[in-house]
């Protein structure tokens, strides 16, 4: 499948039609999840209505962490086997994970004003959190400002391998510092721990998100790969 | 190995007291900003050290590979006999022994005067240089990716700060004297693992700067 | 007389169909030549042509757009060659001396190699800061790169820049005893060094 | 002359955005070492977002002239029309621009994050303006008087940190909110006399650095 | 007549018994020679000689041992002078046009001036950053100071410093051009430039 898609061609092909359907299906998912999640859920016991936060916030935090796992793949694979459509895949996913870290923290904060009483504290998992999104915008600020594409692609590769680590980190934080923030409820070693009326609409919204994702990834990669062609086409048109 | 570090050291060690001056001044100045109130600075000081020397390695980072990129001594690396990736562990060991060793000594004074107890003087110097070695270990990933870039400053800064967090953390745990035995623990394995993967990265970032 | 020429036998320098751009712009397209053990390969072309680009393509520092580059017999090309770029490679504040046995130990100095500075007419200059150095005298130190570590190719980007007569002279004397050991020299020059080229190439149209 | 200064502020552009990376990342770094303690961090924190200031703009002094120096740029300035003290005036209004002002206004972020109530940061940021000014000036004579020097780094810090710190003292008092106004008029007075003393001494220093 | 050579009237430069040292060492002593309006000087020596050192002299950058320089008629030499010396003067990161309009303000452009690009043969090359420029296409950009704000006296060193011959040949038109216009013109160089000295300085021992 991979190997299929790594020739331009027919991922151009591919994508026409697939990123239109990730579309429809973000759409749908969103349109199924939203009024689930928002009138159609329990409130929780403890925390009433403000639990409605947890099915942005929570899908946010999981894809802000998989686009960028996504990316240290593509990174891997545009390092190691030169492939520039893995280099595009990395780039075009990047101002998603970013998106998605803002919204984890902006509805983290805004859940946090009520429930904990602050905006923001320098607890272990903010804090990583806010170190990804720093990352994020650190990869799309070197990959802007090196002009030749080949080189910014390779050197964003690196940074983006190095940055992995902090995936862990994020995971981990609340098992390792004592923290306000609660620990894993729903992917933890032992089974789930959340109520299953809350799971529906948080799994939905999480496909939401996923479709979303590949949506939007595959729009920008179409675009990028659209640009070079135009400038590979300037580029021999200036040589002739 | 080590006859090519020593060289390294000489090499890089251009601007070697630039960043203690900057620590030493950075932590002159806190007292001042804070006034004399001693309980203020009894629970803010040890930290303080913790950022001066984060500060001072950022400082220094900009130019560590842009000189060289820039005066033709990066082509002549990339023609040596040594792998690139000892090249710049070699670069990273003495910036640590040029910068990062004094700074951290200059860490007990600097304590001394933001108030830290003394007992803890020791413990400090030691976290001070893990520490540095983990600052070093990811600013030279920093500085090489940014090596030909026209706005490296702020870009070294954003790409690398992130990744400072960690050990400012429990460095800061160590200067005020929290969990120092897993702090320390923790600290030696960032200091360990900024020091294998970084010069790797730095290497292969470097391999592409040369145009 | 093979100790004479330590480099004879190998072969040397293959460039098949090289094309390079540098930003967005072609600068030649689908050159090719080869150089032998022996060869002195002269680069001529007006400013901007792209000399410079070339040697940095064959010193493995650029990227070419398309096309081959091949140094026979060797597995790591960049352990084969020497470059002497525009720039010298020299730090202000390091003197001499310093930077001769930092280039030793870079490029793997034979053992009993000597500090080089009285065949580029800068003895007595071994403790100098390079940034004390006159324009040649610190093109002469840059040279002393070719004589601590014997290697087979040299790519060297206008080696006379900024030296008088004698220094041209000694340049030109440098070539021409590399090339009878059996090296190979590709030089970028705006003006004829002294000793014959065996190919002459003008980069760009 | 404000023709000439806007040219001096494209010209010493390069590195504009570094400080403000720098002045950012510090400002985050610090509750990150300090804990998460509300009390501390209120009443050590906005004396802080002065120090980082000062030390970005300690951070962009080396490299002011000194590249200048080295890439024959200085020798020109030499020779200009404009008499070398009104180019200096300029080139530290240019800093100042590019500089000074974004610091200033990254100010208001940096106090908030540090805890300083809301309602003070508007003084905050004009102080650190006028803060930027007197730092600037001092700047200037360090960045002169230490540019073709081999260890430049640590004697700018030397030179200059002293008269750093009257404006972060009173600065401090102006964002910690003890007599805002006399603390503001002291610094009116710095920033003015920085600004006019600074690049006299500055361009007496220069004529001597083109060997 | 008086129209095409704006500089003929005034006198020019004198030098009187200067000497010079550098880092402890004398390098020439009681050097005497005088210019006037439309010569060319040429400086020639060996590397290390001290023909830059002497030019910064001139200039007024560096502090003569002993000697007098005057610029008669000019109450304020550095305001009737050019300088090119073996840096360009160029920010990497600036375009070409940004540079030459710096260059307009510092050195009083007259009014109705014109981007000198083409005469340096760099015509459409305004936008371009001085770092993606070949050496030979930086030098030819700093070259563009002369022709921006007209001064009487040109302190050239080693001017077609890594140009072609069609840029060497350029920078002789220059100094021939300047000279007729009654402008006084001292170069160091290693190689004879084109137009013919009016007389010739060996300097050093
Ligand atoms: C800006 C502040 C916040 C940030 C940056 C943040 C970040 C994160 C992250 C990264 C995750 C994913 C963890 C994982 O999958 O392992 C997460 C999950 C979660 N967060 Fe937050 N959060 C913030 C505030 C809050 C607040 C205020 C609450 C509720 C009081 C909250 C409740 C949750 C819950 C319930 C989960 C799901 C935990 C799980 O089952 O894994 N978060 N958050
Ligand atoms: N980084 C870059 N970006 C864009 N163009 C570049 C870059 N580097 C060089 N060029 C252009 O490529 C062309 C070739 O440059 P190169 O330095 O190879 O020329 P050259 O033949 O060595 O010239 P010279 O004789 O002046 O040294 C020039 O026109 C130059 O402007
Ligand atoms: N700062 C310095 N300290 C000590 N000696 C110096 C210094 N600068 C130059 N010198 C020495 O002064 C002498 C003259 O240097 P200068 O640059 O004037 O020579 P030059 O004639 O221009 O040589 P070239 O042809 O190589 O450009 C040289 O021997 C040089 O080593
Ligand atoms: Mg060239
Ligand atoms: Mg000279």
């Amino acid at each position: 499948m991979l190997s299929y898609l790594a020739n331009p061609q027919r991922f151009m092909g591919f994508s026409a039609w697939a990123a239109p359907l990730f579309a429809v299906l973000a759409f749908v998912l969103f349109a199924v999840g939203l009024p689930w999640a928002l009138f159609y859920s329990p409130a929780d016991y403890q925390q009433g209505e403000t639990v409605r936060i947890m099915y942005v916030h929570v899908p946010a935090a999981w894809w802000a962490m998989g686009v960028y796992a996504f990316m240290g793949g593509a990174s891997f694979v545009g390092l190691v086997w030169r492939h520039v459509l893995a280099d595009i895949a990395a780039r075009a996913a990047a101002p998603v994970g970013a998106v998605f870290a803002g919204v984890c923290l902006v509805t983290g904060s805004l859940w946090g004003a009520p429930t904990w009483g602050t905006w923001w504290e320098w607890d272990g998992r903010l804090t990583s959190m806010l170190a990804l999104f720093i990352i994020y915008l650190g990869y799309l600020a070197l990959w802007s400002a090196v002009e030749d594409e080949e080189k910014a692609a390779r050197l964003a590769a690196i940074l983006c391998l190095v940055g992995l680590i902090n995936l862990p980190i994020i995971k981990f934080s609340v098992d390792w510092w004592s923290t306000l923030h609660q620990p894993a409820s729903i992917m933890r070693s032992g089974g789930s721990a959340i109520d299953p009326s809350m799971m529906g609409p948080l799994l939905t919204m999480a496909g939401a998100f996923l479709a979303l994702f590949g949506a939007l990834t595959l729009y920008n990669m179409r675009a990028a790969i659209f640009r070079r062609r135009v400038e590979a086409a300037e580029l021999r048109g200036a040589g002739a | 190995m080590t006859f090519r570090r020593d060289l390294a050291l000489m090499w890089g060690g251009g601007g070697v007291l630039a960043p203690l001056g900057f620590f030493l001044g950075a932590t002159m100045l806190v007292p001042l900003a804070m006034g004399p109130e001693r309980a203020l600075l009894q629970s803010a000081g040890p930290p303080l050290v913790w950022i001066a020397a984060a500060l001072a390695v950022l400082a220094t980072l900009e130019r560590l590979f842009q000189a060289d990129l820039e005066d033709g001594s990066l082509e002549q690396t990339l023609l040596s006999r040594a792998p690139l990736e000892a090249l710049v562990l070699a670069k990273g060991l003495a910036l640590w022994c040029a910068v990062g060793l004094p700074l951290a000594l200059a860490g007990a004074p600097a304590a001394i005067a933001l108030q830290a107890p003394v007992e803890r003087i020791g413990v400090i110097v030691v976290s001070l240089g893990l520490g540095m070695a983990a600052f070093i270990g990811v600013g030279l990933v920093g500085a090489a990716v940014t090596a030909g870039v026209k706005r490296g400053g702020v870009l070294i800064a954003l790409i690398v700060l992130p990744f400072f967090a960690p050990p400012i953390i429990f460095g800061s745990a160590v200067a005020a004297g929290e969990q120092v035995g897993a702090a320390l623990a923790i600290l030696t394995g960032c200091a360990l693992a900024a020091l294998a993967l970084g010069p790797i990265a730095a290497a292969a970032a470097l391999r592409l700067q040369a145009e | 007389m093979s100790a004479a020429r330590p480099f004879q036998d190998k072969p040397a320098l293959r460039v098949d169909g090289l094309s390079i751009a540098r930003g967005g712009r072609v600068l030649f397209e689908n050159m090719s030549f080869a150089a032998s053990a022996g060869e002195f390969v002269e680069l001529r072309g007006a400013n901007g042509a792209g000399k410079t680009s070339l040697l940095r393509a064959l010193a493995g520092f650029l990227k070419p757009r398309a096309g081959r580059i091949e140094f026979d017999g060797e597995d790591e090309p960049a352990l084969a060659l020497h470059f002497i770029g525009h720039t010298n490679g020299l730090k202000p504040n390091v003197s001499a001396r310093a930077h001769i046995t930092y280039w030793a130990g870079l490029f793997g100095a034979p053992p009993g190699w000597d500090i080089p500075l009285q065949s580029v007419g800068l003895a007595g200059m071994s403790e100098r800061l390079t940034r004390t150095l006159s324009q040649g005298q610190a093109r002469r130190l840059a040279l002393t790169r070719l004589l601590v570590a014997p290697r087979k190719i040299w790519l060297l980007d206008e080696p006379a820049a900024a030296l008088d007569d004698a220094g041209r002279a000694m340049v030109g004397d440098l070539i021409a005893a590399h090339c009878k050991q059996g090296g190979v020299v590709v030089a970028a020059v705006h003006e004829p060094l002294g000793p014959a080229p065996s190919q002459t190439l003008t980069v760009g149209s």
